[in-house]
């Protein structure tokens, strides 16, 4: 049971590193700012994500993973809005 | 496994701080703004990992608040960066 | 010690310890109410904590000069390393007395310049002129008191964030270049301060400054500290060649804020450096170290002097003239730790005359320059400018502002009977007995010097022209009374030497006894 | 190399680097940084001893913790004044000149 | 192999080379990303160091608040573009300073090479006082018990600097509101970060004011929390920036520190003095205390970020 869970998170853990390794590529490598934009949101999305779902069997109690979640979505409003006003503010001359 | 949780932590910290770089080049000030979101974000990723890692709370606790400022660092950025440039032909007290 | 910890002292609050938490929880309150009350009340709350605060100071000088005994008070009951030890000595009460009198007299003329008339709206020069006041006074009282150089840390940032709106208070942009210059040198100086507060508590396990003597031992720890801090404090008290924000800053400053950053704010940073060598690491002060310290004070004598001389505008002669003031204050290192074989020589305590002669000076500097300033507040008001050049006629118009002026320079100069010549004088004397004949040739060109930017002023104010001087504003009596009164006092120190002397010796650091013996 | 001295060798570098910025850095608001950042390497510095001193079940001695959380209060009042004195200036030297950007007379008085 | 001190490395690297950033940045705005993005890597440092309190302090006061300040002013500033006039120091300045900073620099580094053994520290006699003061938290005992009187005369700095700011106004904008955050525009993205963040951000600061006397948190942290909250609103123009010359701002500037004086004061009566807490009653003291700071730092710490009053503010 303890190895099943260990693995589970070991598996969704490293996923979201590679999440956020390939936003960071996107960051560097993308030509213009609106595509860097778009690899920056999947980097937020995915490899936040990935990593507190990959946490929540590590937690202990319903809080302490509540907890997680609510960062998680924290940091979603947070990227949404960031996303929303980087694309506005990029898309204007200036 | 704490080991492996604290490696995964520095593994996404180290991706995330090569993404600075985008902070040192620009060109734009939103590609700077960009990538300190993402160190933000690597950032509250690599708490979480440190909290399961030694299974404290308290360190959830500031991963919460962490999200929350970097949160709020945007919305100063934007309301700050942006807004002003795309305003500056309308007459504000500050300018003149 | 073996453990790395500092064991706490035998010691109990004192019977009237409680009125060092009064010296300075009530101007502490005073800046927190005045913020509520807000117009008018900000001034009345000044004018009753100033007697409140005069009585304090009175009461623990008076009980430490009978008693000859220091006060020491734990807050809360905690007995360091923990906790906080306020502690009072001679030299804590001799600088709560001059804290008082000179911020009792800058109460009394501020209200001139900052009274709100009956029913005005609050305004907000006076308002901040207030709570900084009060600000001061609590933070002036706290590096008296405070036994532990964290706190001590927190006291001093309390005199940089009440200094520094005092130097903007007019909002031109010349005093805010002034205020900004002189707030990056103060964080600058408390954060180097800082750095060797926590190389200490590294080395050491506490902060407290009686537990830290008896650990402190000559080594780089030590060392290292004891320089970072020292260059931060130097910073603050505007030692040449760290002088530069010091003119602009207390020439910008209103004339009642003038007399307190010049008067007293600098003499914090001046004390805690005092105490740090002499009272806490006095293994550490070496020949090298207190040379250099009385070198740089030499060469902010000259320096500083030789600029007042240059100056076109009165209040920024003073405070060049602050900057060669301060030099003296450090010929007190070299000359109150000479070793033993250098002093027995004449069979005295040349020390101990030092040590009393450079804090002499300093009371003296407060109360003289106190007056110096808020006496040419009077004239820039009465005038509308302060071009030295155009002074003629001045001794006519404002004769008691002018002899207030006049006897505060005597100090500067070190001319009997004044607090000055007394400070200068032992100085002198210490220095020649000790066989540090140097320093003895700097006090005297000083001396020389001072009277030369006196005379600059004198010459045309007292020149018997027939210009009739054209005054701007009538400036009232009762104010030039308050400014002479705060000169006279720098006159009387000169008189009654020995008194404080007495007082100055409880307490004193055992170093500069222990070497004479 | 025991973690402590690792961010000890941090602490230093930074008061290191703050220290060249206050000094040599022309802009009054990066000097305000590098001031901010040699308070973080002597804070950091704290950090270390109370890490060192970890005993009766604490990970650190509390003792320094709470002077730099004290001390960061402090740090960040200093950096709201020296802002506040810094912005008013510049709309002072702007108003001045009767222009938007104040011309750079001094490393002191200009704004940018 | 261990990959702890790889971790710890790679921070040390990272703030190193962030603050060089900082410093040589030729861009202001750049080098204030960097420095919100230094802050952060300090928070990170701080949970290695095991001092969770000092990180959420410096996530929320070191690297947020003091962000939103520096943010601010660069927008003002008008310092986004790079600068060429601004004059830059000759060589020899630059020698001199490099060598007095590296001097600096490596006395400290060869003192925490070398450390005191055993190192010197106070966590026994903290932790033993502790269950007198019936507080868990040792951090919350010293700040409020041990060196109170340090946290008093710091909040006593915190409305100096508030009064100092507000002395910067003008003479006729005296008492009257600051000018709000960010541009005077509204925003859809922003009304709504602004509408969904603070409840949940007010949530988070109260529980960590809550949990402080037990576990890592305070008034600080909260209070911070909360400021940045209220800074959020402002800027979303979801509020007004508040008129200052009001008794109900002064008030709540004022209570914090009124409350924590009066009960210090109450303390005379006891045999402790100044700032003691009789015994058994030293924990609900302190919450009240706490309670009372929180709010008022909360409203400081906004006030500060917000500046001095600006006429015409309001149309």
């Amino acid at each position: 049971m303890s190895v099943l869970r260990d693995l589970f998170t070991i598996v969704l853990v490293s996923a979201g590193a590679v999440f956020f390794l390939a936003g960071t590529a996107g960051l560097l490598r993308f030509p213009d700012p609106l595509t860097r934009l778009h690899a920056l949101t999947k980097a937020d999305n995915l490899g936040l994500g990935l990593i507190v779902i990959g946490l929540l069997p590590q937690a202990d109690g319903i809080l302490a993973g509540l907890k997680l979640v609510v960062v998680w979505l924290l940091a979603q409003l947070a990227g949404a809005a960031a996303t929303r006003l980087v694309a506005r503010a990029t898309g204007r001359p200036g | 496994m704490a080991e492996f949780l604290i490696a995964m932590a520095g593994v996404v910290l180290a991706v995330v701080s090569v993404g600075l770089a985008r902070v040192l080049w620009g060109p734009a000030d939103a590609d700077r703004l960009m990538a300190a979101q993402l160190l933000g974000t690597g950032s509250v990723a690599a708490v979480l990992l440190l909290a399961a890692a030694v299974g404290s709370p308290a360190i959830v606790d500031a991963a919460v608040i962490l999200t929350l400022l970097a949160a709020f660092a945007i919305a100063a950025f934007v309301s700050s960066q942006f807004d002003s440039d795309a305003t500056a032909d309308l007459p504000r007290d500050q300018q003149q | 010690m073996l453990t790395g910890q500092a064991s706490t002292l035998p010691e109990t609050n004192s019977p009237i310890g409680f009125l060092l938490v009064l010296a300075i929880a009530l101007p502490a309150g005073g800046v927190a109410l005045s913020l509520l009350l807000g117009g008018r009340g900000a001034q009345r709350l000044a004018m009753a904590t100033m007697p409140l605060g005069v009585a304090v100071a009175l009461v623990v000088a008076g009980n430490i000069w009978r008693s000859g005994r220091s006060l020491t008070y734990l807050v809360g009951g905690w007995h360091p390393p923990l906790g906080i030890a306020l502690r009072a000595d001679g030299l804590s009460a001799v600088m709560l007395l001059t804290t008082a009198v000179v911020i009792g007299a800058v109460c009394l003329y501020a209200r001139g310049s900052f009274g709100l008339p009956a029913g005005a709206d609050e305004r907000r020069a006076p308002l901040v002129f207030w709570i900084m006041l009060m600000g001061v006074w609590s933070g002036l009282n706290a590096v008296w008191l405070a036994g532990d150089l964290f706190s001590l840390y927190v006291a001093l940032e309390l005199l940089t964030f009440s200094a520094v709106p005092l130097v903007s208070l007019d909002g031109s942009a010349a005093t805010l270049e002034a205020a900004l210059r002189y707030l990056l040198f103060a964080l600058i100086g408390s954060v180097l301060y800082l750095l060797g507060t926590a190389l200490l508590y590294g080395g050491y396990g506490t902060l407290d400054l009686v537990l830290l003597s008896h650990v402190i031992k000559p080594e780089p720890t030590a060392f290292i500290a004891a320089s970072l801090m020292t260059a931060g404090l130097l910073a603050k008290t505007a030692l040449f060649p760290l002088h530069l924000w010091l003119p602009p800053a207390h020439a910008g400053a209103p004339a009642g804020g003038s007399a307190l950053l010049s008067a007293l704010v600098v003499k914090g940073s001046f004390i805690l450096t005092v105490r740090l060598w002499f009272e806490a690491m006095p293994s550490l002060l070496h020949l090298g170290t207190s040379q250099l310290l009385g070198a740089l004070g030499a060469a902010a004598v000259l320096f500083g002097s030789v600029l007042a001389l240059r100056q076109a505008r009165l209040k920024l002669m003073i405070a060049y003239s602050t900057i060669a003031q301060i030099g003296y204050l450090f010929f007190l290192f070299p000359l109150a730790s000479a070793p033993a074989e250098a002093t027995s020589m004449f069979g005295d305590d040349w020390n101990g005359i030092a040590w009393t002669g450079g804090m002499m000076q300093l009371v003296a500097h407060a109360t003289a320059k106190a007056a110096m300033f808020m006496a040419a507040g009077l004239i820039a008001e009465a005038l509308g400018h302060d071009r030295i050049a155009e002074f003629a006629g001045l001794g006519r118009a404002l004769p008691v502002t002018m002899l207030a002026f006049g006897l505060g320079g005597m100090s500067l100069m070190g001319l009997p009977p004044s607090g000055g010549f007394v400070a200068k004088a032992m100085l002198l004397v210490a220095a020649m007995a000790e066989g540090q004949w140097w320093w003895a040739v700097v006090i005297l060109v000083g001396g020389l010097l001072a009277a030369g930017y006196m005379f600059r002023v004198f010459a045309p104010a007292l020149a018997a022209v027939d210009v009739t001087m054209r005054r701007r504003v009538v400036v009232p009596q009762s104010r030039q009374a308050v400014v002479l009164a705060l000169a006279i006092c720098a006159m009387l120190l000169g008189l009654m030497p020995l008194r404080p002397s007495q007082l100055l010796e409880v307490g004193r650091p055992a170093s500069v006894t222990a070497l004479t013996r | 190399m025991s973690d402590a001295a690792l961010y000890g060798l941090c602490s230093a570098v930074l008061v290191g680097v703050g220290l060249y910025g206050t000094i040599v850095q022309p802009q009054p608001l990066q000097k305000i940084l590098a001031f901010n950042i040699v308070g973080s390497g002597t804070f950091l510095l704290f950090g270390v001893i109370a890490r060192r001193g970890a005993a009766a079940d604490m990970g650190g001695d509390p003792v320094p913790q709470a002077m730099v959380i004290t001390g960061l209060v402090v740090a960040f009042s200093a950096t709201a004044l020296a802002v506040a004195l810094l912005l008013r200036l510049h709309d002072e030297a702007g108003r001045a000149d009767d222009a938007p950007t104040p011309p750079a007379t001094d490393d002191e008085t200009s704004g940018c | 192999m261990s990959v702890g001190p790889a971790l710890d490395a790679g921070l040390a690297l990272l703030a190193s080379a962030l603050a060089v950033w900082v410093v040589l940045a030729r861009q202001a705005f750049g080098a204030v990303v960097g420095f919100v993005a230094f802050g952060l890597v300090l928070s990170l440092a701080w949970l290695r160091l095991g001092a969770v309190d000092v990180a959420l302090t410096e996530a929320a006061i070191g690297s947020g608040v003091t962000g939103a300040v520096l943010l601010a002013a660069v927008t003002r500033l008008h310092c986004a573009r790079p600068v060429v006039a601004a004059a830059r120091c000759g060589r020899r300045t630059r020698a001199i300073s490099i060598a007095s900073a590296g001097l600096v620099s490596a006395g400290l580094a060869a003192l925490v090479l070398s450390p005191t053994d055993p190192a010197p520290t106070l966590a026994p006699q903290a932790a033993a006082a502790l269950p007198e003061l019936g507080v868990g938290n040792a951090i919350t005992g010293i700040l409020l018990a041990y060196r109170s009187v340090d946290t008093l005369l710091e909040k006593i700095v915190l409305l100096l600097a508030l009064a100092g700011i507000w002395s910067l106004a003008r003479d006729g904008a005296w008492g009257d509101r600051p000018a709000p955050p960010g541009s005077g525009r509204r925003d859809g993205t922003l009304t709504l970060l602004g509408q969904v963040l603070p409840p949940l951000g007010i949530v988070a600061g109260i529980y960590i004011v809550w949990v402080g006397a037990d576990a890592p948190g305070g008034a600080f942290q909260g209070g911070a929390i909360l400021a940045a909250m209220w800074i959020l609103a402002l800027m979303a123009r979801l509020a007004d920036p508040p008129v200052v010359g009001r008794i109900g701002v002064r008030l709540a500037v004022g209570i914090g520190p009124i409350v924590f004086l009066a009960i210090g004061f109450a303390g005379f009566a006891l045999p402790g003095g100044f700032l003691s807490y009789p015994a058994g009653f030293a924990k609900p003291l302190i919450i009240v205390i706490e309670v009372a700071l929180t709010f008022s730092i909360a409203v400081v710490l906004g006030l500060l970020v917000l500046g001095p009053s600006a006429r015409g503010t309001q149309r």
